[in-house]
This record gives structure tokens, C-alpha cells and sequence, in this order.
């Protein structure tokens, strides 16, 4: 079944605690290669039946709308995967 | 059973009580919501009619302030007061708080995200910098006494009322926070240790007119002796008191 | 939808095959408890009856190795205990009298090897499922506490459980809006593959709102409402493949439970507005066996039948067979029964608060709890036999031979204890060295994160030994509780130190100003089958039962925990004990600390 | 900069709360066209200089121990973005 996958993340300029507390504690684990961490959210849509044209113009405006906030969020992805591939 | 009345009572019971004013507020209620009780306690004691509200009904039903209150509306899992923006109660209060009458509205926490999510206040909340939940009784500076809602306490007065949210962190770009001291629209600020990382320690602030306030900190958990902040703490009534003297000075 | 196809093993077919082989030593029955199935049936049960059996016949849901030892909690009642006691042990959550037509209802439950598994989700479903039990008997809770006891604080696992369980303590009921009013933390390594996490509710109700699980009215609906039914709880791989046809399907079904806490706040205001509104006649909440204990109980605490068609389940999964149905442990779900004169009243508080439900079934007079698959019986038992009638054992106890030299091993004949601290240098090293024990500092790192505010009638929380809740706003009136257990005390003696936890919760109560009213206990021990830690089980039952009718206040409900033990060590018996008392006017509560506007008092110490 | 994305989905067979929510959420404004959602976690991990085949190594393992809580989600991919390209 194809899914919609939205993409996420805090807008570059805004600081992100979750990620910084993840930088913080990486080298601690043995993880020194990363220089920055920052973490947003992954959504996957499901669909019955084919994605459209249509559809993906909703998914467009729900990620713009309800599952980001552009004060603090960019989009970064709407992408439609299919698992058959 | 043995009566527990010989003990001395604890705290001075007399406090003082605020006439029936007539004036009505209206208290939100999401499925997810959990101060409502606490809001609605508060605006009847501070001497309101207190008109409940349901997230999917469409009437304001004449209410004269609006408090949107504490807690998790939809769950909040995705972002706090990002589904409950769209209930149709809350369009219908966005139209009310922006038309002619500026209806008086007051964000408590989630009331305030809601708000922010609403574009009603500028800015958004993140989660705190510290990233858990935190509950303490929380001292704040008043620094603008010209809203509808603050009309009663002084200028940087101190206060203390509790605290509690997992997602308090206020920010907003550099330029909407030079706006905000600007034009005076910072209304509370923490004083001492910031609890969350909130940008210039912003604690609350109100839109261009003064009749949309929100604040994450709970003011309506401070209105009876004994049971706020420390025991004796009752600095929140006033958000109330100032809130239905406005509207009785305006001939409501 | 049509039902999926299944290689059902329906009643019929059981009869039809009883030299069936059947997986009841997977599924954690014992032979002859395997044996006492098929005398009680008259055959072999189906794969769906194995299923209830095993999951209801089991140590957690049946109290196998406990229940003739907590008969004396029961047995040891006078008239005056008994005059506010509404309720008593054997419902969901006892509940006791506040007079003025107000009563309230509490227990503490544990959720400890969950916690262990998944720290955050365990810790949070721990917290939701005792809240339902509170709901269930017509209650609006109004507080939570938590008793926690961890490893070494210096572990490197224990960070992982300390931060994950207090979180979803805290993620749970901050978001179900019950204050947390107290509990305790504990660090001592011999907790540190098994953490205790016991968590505590209290609700109050009008007397006319109470209800008691059961199902009577023969013609009355069988409902089921909440979350949707999904794989949790059932664990690895399912031993009740032989059901399905193809081996493809998920054989992964989820051990760990995942809690929605939205999902449980919007159940608590349905049910409050269902006992409101008269709609029910009775609640039960689903926790651990799911369907299966609701089913079960409902129909043997009523008139004795029901019947059931499972394909009407909403679920999250549609591959689960209907064993794992029946065994889901799913969160957030309750089972009522309703007339069905008010079904339509029903469905439209269902959809007021976007609630799923579905009709499944309704009350017979047949004795018999029949469960069909489109249609096909699948469970045709006698309920009875499933919830109440499960093997009891007397299992053998042993004092442990170390237990005299344990307890002549004093302090005083230690090297610590010849070289008492004397001068002021050592005795403020001592103090300092007191003050940083994990166990002594300042919890406020926990206590911070919980919400101790909301609803308003908070009068005593942290840093007290006892919260305090107002329950009548009109006149005041209000509990106090206060939750206490010393593992080393009982460890030293079972007897002695189940009474001090008592004596202790008791005084922590006593002392704001209430007067104690009822107990509630939850009993932490290791495995029932090693005859010294059932001797430490009985003694605790024992020295708290004494207790309780010594100081007057009767035990209204608990929890047992058993098997808390790495390979043989198992953890000290640690009985929590809470204690309940009440208030005419909370303003008169007083809290443990003096303070600095009470300048120039006198102090006491009282006691020997 | 190149960047090492990580994407963290909750388990098929476990529950998603957050992902129930936004379903619920979804006709409600209007969006009628999705049967499920589920929210996942994206992590990107930025790197100084090159991500070699040890970094991505280690950012793999991080995915598993610390991105990740095994029990409930699952690592779905993990990748190297290059803004460049
Ligand atoms: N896990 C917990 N949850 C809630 N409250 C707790 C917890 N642990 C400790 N507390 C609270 O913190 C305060 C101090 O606890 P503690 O140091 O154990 O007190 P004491 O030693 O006086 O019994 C008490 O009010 C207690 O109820």
C-alpha cells in the first residue's frame, strides 16, 4: 500500500533542545563523529488505493497547516513511498 | 467517628469573598482539557457567572470573557494546541477577540499554546530546555497592567503562582521580540531562575489591543488560602478581579 | 467485513478431537491445573477456552498461592471496622463511607516487571490501569500516588528506570489531570533487576453512583468501549498459532503495552457522565486478561450468562485470532452493560466524547458464558469456573534457617557500631554523609515533575509525609493519605515490619489530622514457590491483619506481586501499605514542617 | 554539509497514540483522504567534513541504541544527505 511520507523539522535558527541533549550525550556513549544533532517528526499517511494528484495536494496543505508550525517548523519532504518498490 | 474539629484550622478562613458581579465568563472545555474546573472556581469566586463552553458547539452565548484553560486538549502528542485551534468553538472565539468588541480572552498554559497556534499571540512554545515536565511555584513580574486582565495589580508587582507544562519554552524570532518590549506587550516576566529557557524570560504577553492575554504559568491555582502556592498563596485572583472590573467600567 | 478465516477450533470440534495436542505448558498452565480444565469441560477446551483459562487461571489474575492467606484480612474484622466499610476486598477498589452522602474508593496496584521491560510505558499503563479500577466502581479519581524502589543509584542501569519510570508516571497522570499527592522513592540494590513500581488512586463518589461489576438483567446489552483491541501483552510468538491457517502471518505480537492517556482522560469523563445519566448498570475496566476477566467476571458476578460474538470487536490488528483476542491487554478499554432502553442514550455519549464502541452481546440466564466467532461457538463455559473457581494452593513455607542469625546480627555488635561518631568533627560527618544518602536527600527532583496542583483541592502534597485532598468544596471535608514500606524491617522480620509499614503510613496520617479509615496494601515478595519467601508472604499477612484490628482500621482492598526475584534472590518482602483518613474541614490539615512564620513555638518529641 | 538522516518509526503492531490523534484530527478540516497515520521521529546528524563507512557506521549503531528504544519503534532507514547534490 503507497503511504505519504510528511517530513518535519525545527527551522534552523531555533534552537532544539531534544537534539542538543542528544549532541550532549553521544560522546558519552563512544559517538564522536557527530558534530550536530537535531530531531523533527516523520509522518507517514496512509492511503487505500493509489495516491493522486489530488491526495498529494492534500497532504501538501495538512503538513502546512496542522502537522507543522511554520513559526517554529519547516517541511522539509512530502514524498509518497511505495512499499512494493 | 471521631470529629477531627478540635484541631486549629491551619489557615485564616475569612478570606475575603468579591460580589456577584453578573458578569459572564465563559471557561473552554477539550476533551483533553484539565483546569477547567480550576478556571471556572476562579472566575466564580472573583464574583462571575461562569458559562461553560464545549469545543464543537458554535454559541458563545453571550459570554463577556473568554478563558481557554490548562491541560492537554487532543493529547497534544503532536504539538500542544495544534488540533484544538481548529475546534469551532475556536473560531468562533479568533472572530470575537478580533472584531470591534474585543472580547476579552485569557490563555492559560495550553490556553496559551492554543492561542499562539491561533495566531492570536505571536511566538510559539517549544519544549523546555531541560525537557521534562515541570511543577513549582513560579515568582512573576507584572510589567504591563493595561490589559484587560491585569488592570488590578501594580506595575512590577511580584507575584507567585504555580507552574507546570512539559512544553513552556516561549520563543519567537529576534525581530517579533523587539516588537513585543516595544510596544510594551510583554505582560509577565519569570523573576529568578528562568524555569524553561522562555526567550527574555518571557512568562506571558498580550496582543496589540490588551484583551488577548496568555501566560503558561496558573494563575487560577492561586485563588484560595490553603490551596495555592505554599499553602496561603491567592495572588492569581486578581486576573479575575481586574478582568470583571473592566468589563463593569465599561457598562457590562 | 467478514470475519477473517481462521482454522477456528470451536467447541464442537473439541469435543470432536480430545487427543488434540494443546500448548497449556506454553501458556503457563501446570498439568493437572490442564487436567481440572478437562474435568470441569468434559473435554478438552478449544484453543479460544485454553486461552481465557490460561490468562485468568494464571498467579497474576487468580491469586493462586495467595488468596486462603488474604482471607484473613477479611476474618479479622470487628462490627465498628466494618460500619463505614461500603465496599470490601474482592471488588475492583474497596470503598468506604465519608457520611454527608459521600464515599471514597482507593487501592494500590503494582506494575513492576512491565516497568522493568519498558520503564516509561510500563510506569504509565501502571498509573492508567489502576485509575480505570477507581472509574469502575463510579468514582471520579481525584489523586495519584507512586511507591518506587530502584536499584543502586550508582548502576548504570538504574538512570534508565529511574528517568523512564518517573516520566511516564508523570506523562501519564499529568495528563489525566489527578494531582500526585505523595509516594516514595527507594534506592537499595537488592531492587535492581526488579523495581518496584506501585502506583496508587483514590476517587470519590456520591453514594448513589456506586456500581459493582456485574452483569444482570437477562436481555441487557454487552458493550464494549475505548481503544481499540490490538496485540499487547500477548507476548513473542504466539503459542496459539495452531489457529491460523498460514504460519506467514505477524507472529511478533507486542509484549509491552503502550499507554494513551488522552484516550483514558476522555474514558473517565465518559464514565462519569454514563454513572450520571444513569445509562449503566455496571462497569468493568479492562486490564491484565482483557475480554477474558471482563467477560468472566461480569457474568459470574450477575446472573450468570452472557453471550458474546467476538468478530464485533473493533480492533487495531486484524490478523489476531480469537485466543489473542480474548488475551489482549490493550489499554484504555471498558466493558458495560446496558439496558436497551438507554443503548441510544448510550451511543450519544459515545459520540459527545469520540469514543469507539461496540455492541458485542448481551446478559443470558443460561449459566453459561458462550463466545461465537460468525456465529460459531468457540467458548461455552461455565463463568464461574474461568474467573472465580481457578486452583488455590496452600503452598509450603519455611522460616529460612539465616533468619535467627540475621536477626542477632545487630549494630550494636558491629565495628560500625564500636566506633559511634563522638566528637563534633565526626558527628558532622556522619550528618553529612546521612544527608547525601539517596534515600534521605530532597526528592523534589521527582516530586517537580509531577502535576501536585490540578483540580484545586490539593491541601497537602510534597515535601509532606501525607497529601491531602479536599473532596466537598462546600464544607471542607477531604482525605489524607499516605503510602509507607520499610523492605529491610520486613526482611529482618516479615511480621514486625508489615505492622511498621502500617504504623508508620498510619502516623503519617494521623499526624496532619485525620482520622485513619481504611487500608490498602500492595504485597511485593519473590517467588511463591520457595517455601521461605511464602513464609515471609504469610507472616507480613499476618502482622498487617493483627495490625489492622489492633488500631481499628480495616483493609478495603490490594494487590499481590509475587515472583519478584532474580534467579533465586529475591527481593526483600516489601508490603506497601497506604493508609486512608479523613477530614471534616481540610483547612485544619497541619504540615509536617514548622515554618517560618510560626516563629517561637514549642518543640516536642512525643513517643519513646 | 553533509548530513545523516535517521528516520524512527513506532512498531506496526504498537500502538501509536500520537498518530491516533491526527487521524481523528484529519476530516475535521476537511482532509478526508487518509485511512491511518502514524508519527515517527527523523533525526539528522550533521557531520564535519566527509561521512565515511566507519561514521556511518556509527551512526547506525546510534540509531539502535540511543535514536531508537528497540522495544517499541523501529530504525527505518538511515542515510546520507548531501544538500550539495
Ligand atoms: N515517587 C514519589 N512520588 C511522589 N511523591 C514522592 C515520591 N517520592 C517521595 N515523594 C514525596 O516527597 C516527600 C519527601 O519524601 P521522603 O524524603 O521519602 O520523605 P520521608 O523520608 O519524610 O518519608 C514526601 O512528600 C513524599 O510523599
Amino acid at each position: 500500500m503507497p503511504r505519504i511520507v510528511v517530513d518535519v523539522m525545527p527551522k534552523p535558527e531555533i534552537l532544539d533542545p531534544q537534539g542538543k541533549a542528544i549532541v550532549g550525550s553521544l560522546p558519552r556513549l563512544g559517538f564522536t563523529a557527530f558534530a550536530g544533532v537535531r530531531q523533527g517528526k516523520r509522518f507517514e499517511l496512509s492511503v487505500d488505493g493509489e495516491v493522486t494528484e489530488e491526495i498529494l495536494a492534500q497532504a501538501r496543505e495538512a503538513a502546512a497547516t496542522l502537522l507543522s508550525n511554520p513559526v517554529i517548523e519547516d517541511v522539509v519532504a512530502v514524498t509518497v513511498v511505495d512499499d512494493a518498490e | 467517628m471521631p470529629r477531627t474539629t478540635e484541631f486549629p484550622f491551619l489557615v485564616d478562613t475569612t478570606i475575603p469573598t468579591f460580589p456577584d458581579s453578573g458578569i459572564k465568563i465563559g471557561v473552554v472545555t477539550f476533551p483533553g482539557t484539565l483546569d477547567d474546573r480550576d478556571a471556572a472556581r476562579a472566575a466564580r469566586l472573583a464574583g462571575a457567572t461562569v458559562v461553560p463552553l464545549w469545543h464543537a458547539d458554535t454559541d458563545l452565548q453571550d459570554v463577556d470573557a473568554v478563558i481557554i484553560p490548562g491541560g492537554f486538549s487532543y493529547g497534544d502528542y503532536l504539538r500542544a494546541g495544534a488540533i484544538s485551534r481548529f475546534a469551532p468553538m475556536m473560531s468562533k472565539i479568533i472572530d470575537a477577540a478580533n472584531s470591534d468588541a474585543k472580547l476579552p480572552v485569557l490563555g492559560i498554559c495550553n490556553g496559551f499554546q492554543i492561542l499562539t497556534e491561533s495566531h492570536l499571540l505571536p511566538g510559539s512554545m517549544i519544549k523546555n530546555d531541560h525537557l521534562h515536565f515541570i511543577c513549582r511555584d513560579q515568582q512573576l513580574k507584572v510589567e504591563n497592567v493595561n490589559t484587560r486582565w491585569t488592570g488590578l495589580y501594580e506595575q512590577d508587582q511580584l507575584i507567585t503562582v504555580p507552574l507546570k507544562n512539559q512544553d513552556g519554552q516561549y520563543i519567537a524570532d529576534e525581530k517579533t521580540l523587539d516588537m513585543l518590549e516595544a510596544e510594551q506587550r510583554v505582560v509577565f516576566r519569570y523573576e529568578g531562575d528562568n524555569p524553561n529557557g522562555s526567550r527574555r524570560d518571557i512568562a506571558g504577553i498580550s496582543n496589540e489591543a490588551g484583551n488577548v492575554v496568555g501566560l503558561m504559568p496558573h494563575p487560577e491555582h492561586a485563588v484560595e488560602l490553603g490551596f495555592g502556592p505554599d499553602h496561603t498563596g491567592r495572588d492569581g485572583i486578581t486576573f479575575f478581579t481586574s478582568v470583571i472590573k473592566h468589563l463593569l467600567e465599561a457598562g457590562k | 467485513m467478514s470475519a477473517p478465516k481462521f482454522n477456528i477450533d470451536t467447541v464442537a470440534n473439541a469435543a470432536a478431537t480430545p487427543h488434540e495436542e494443546q500448548p497449556w505448558a506454553e501458556l503457563g498452565l501446570k498439568q493437572d491445573e490442564y487436567q481440572d480444565i478437562v474435568k470441569l469441560l468434559g473435554r478438552r477446551p478449544s484453543a479460544a477456552e485454553l486461552a481465557m483459562y490460561s490468562v485468568m487461571w494464571s498467579e497474576h489474575c487468580s491469586y493462586k498461592s495467595s488468596k486462603i492467606h488474604l482471607k484473613k484480612f477479611g476474618a479479622k474484622l470487628d462490627e465498628q471496622m466494618k460500619k463505614d466499610m461500603m465496599v470490601g476486598i474482592g471488588e475492583n477498589a474497596g470503598v468506604t463511607d465519608l457520611g454527608d452522602g459521600w464515599a471514597v474508593t482507593f487501592k494500590v496496584e503494582s506494575h513492576n516487571h512491565p516497568s522493568f521491560v519498558e520503564p516509561y510505558q510500563g510506569a504509565a499503563t501502571g498509573i492508567g490501569g489502576i485509575v480505570r479500577d477507581i472509574i469502575s466502581m463510579g468514582a471520579r479519581p481525584v489523586a495519584v500516588m507512586d511507591p518506587l524502589r530502584f536499584g543502586a543509584i550508582d548502576h548504570p542501569d538504574t538512570a534508565r528506570l529511574v528517568h523512564g519510570i518517573v516520566s511516564g508516571i508523570g506523562g501519564y497522570g499529568n495528563s489525566l489531570g489527578l494531582p500526585n499527592i505523595g509516594g516514595e522513592t527507594v534506592f537499595d540494590p537488592i531492587y535492581q533487576a526488579n523495581p518496584l513500581v506501585n502506583a496508587l488512586a483514590v476517587g470519590v463518589l456520591r453514594h448513589e453512583d456506586l456500581r459493582l461489576a456485574n452483569a444482570s438483567g437477562v436481555g441487557n446489552r454487552v458493550v464494549l468501549f475505548g481503544a481499540r483491541t490490538g496485540g499487547d501483552g500477548i507476548g513473542g510468538a504466539s503459542v496459539l498459532a495452531s489457529e491460523s491457517f498460514d504460519d506467514t502471518k505477524p507472529s511478533k505480537r507486542p509484549a509491552v503495552q503502550v499507554g494513551d492517556p488522552f484516550a483514558e482522560k476522555v474514558l473517565i469523563e465518559c464514565c462519569l457522565e454514563l454513572f450520571k445519566g444513569e445509562l449503566v448498570e455496571g462497569i468493568q475496566d479492562l486490564g491484565a486478561a482483557g475480554i477474558s476477566c471482563a467477560t468472566s467476571e461480569l457474568a459470574s458476578n450477575g446472573e450468570g450468562g452472557m453471550q458474546v460474538e467476538l468478530t464485533s470487536v473493533l480492533l487495531r490488528d486484524p490478523t489476531l485470532t480469537p485466543g489473542e483476542i480474548l488475551m489482549s491487554e490493550s489499554q484504555e478499554r471498558m466493558m458495560a452493560v446496558v439496558t436497551p432502553e438507554k443503548a441510544a442514550a448510550f451511543e450519544a455519549v459515545m459520540a459527545k466524547w469520540d469514543v469507539e464502541y461496540s455492541w458485542l452481546g448481551e446478559v443470558t440466564d443460561t449459566g453459561r458464558l458462550i463466545i461465537t466467532w460468525d456465529g460459531e461457538t468457540i467458548v461455552d463455559v461455565d463463568p464461574r469456573t474461568v474467573a472465580h473457581d481457578g486452583p488455590t494452593y496452600d503452598r509450603p513455607q519455611q522460616r529460612p534457617a539465616r533468619q535467627d542469625a540475621l536477626q542477632a546480627d545487630t549494630f550494636r555488635s558491629s565495628t560500625a557500631g564500636a566506633s559511634l561518631p563522638e566528637t563534633g568533627l565526626e558527628l558532622r560527618a556522619a550528618l553529612l554523609e546521612l544527608m547525601a544518602s539517596p534515600n534521605l536527600c530532597d526528592k523534589s527532583w521527582i516530586t517537580n515533575q509531577y502535576d501536585r496542583y490540578v483540580g484545586g483541592n490539593t491541601a497537602l502534597a510534597m515535601p509532606d509525609d501525607a497529601g491531602v485532598v479536599r473532596v466537598d468544596e462546600a464544607t471542607g471535608m477531604g482525605v489524607g493519605l499516605a503510602t509507607d514500606a520499610n523492605g529491610r524491617y520486613a526482611y529482618l522480620d516479615p511480621y514486625a515490619g508489615a505492622q511498621l509499614a502500617l504504623a508508620e503510613s498510619y502516623r503519617n496520617v494521623a499526624t496532619t489530622g485525620a482520622v485513619p479509615m481504611a487500608v490498602t496494601d500492595c504485597l511485593n515478595f519473590g517467588s511463591p514457590e520457595d517455601p521461605e519467601v511464602m513464609w515471609q508472604f504469610v507472616q507480613a499477612i499476618d502482622g498487617l491483619s493483627d495490625a489492622c484490628l489492633a488500631l481499628q482500621v480495616p483493609v478495603t482492598g490490594g494487590n499481590v506481586s509475587l515472583y519478584n526475584q532474580t534467579g533465586t534472590t529475591a527481593i526483600h518482602p516489601t508490603p506497601v501499605v497506604g493508609v486512608l483518613g479523613r477530614f471534616d474541614d481540610v483547612a485544619r490539615r497541619t504540615p509536617s514542617g514548622w515554618r517560618a512564620e510560626h516563629d517561637g513555638q514549642a518543640i516536642y518529641l512525643l513517643g519513646t
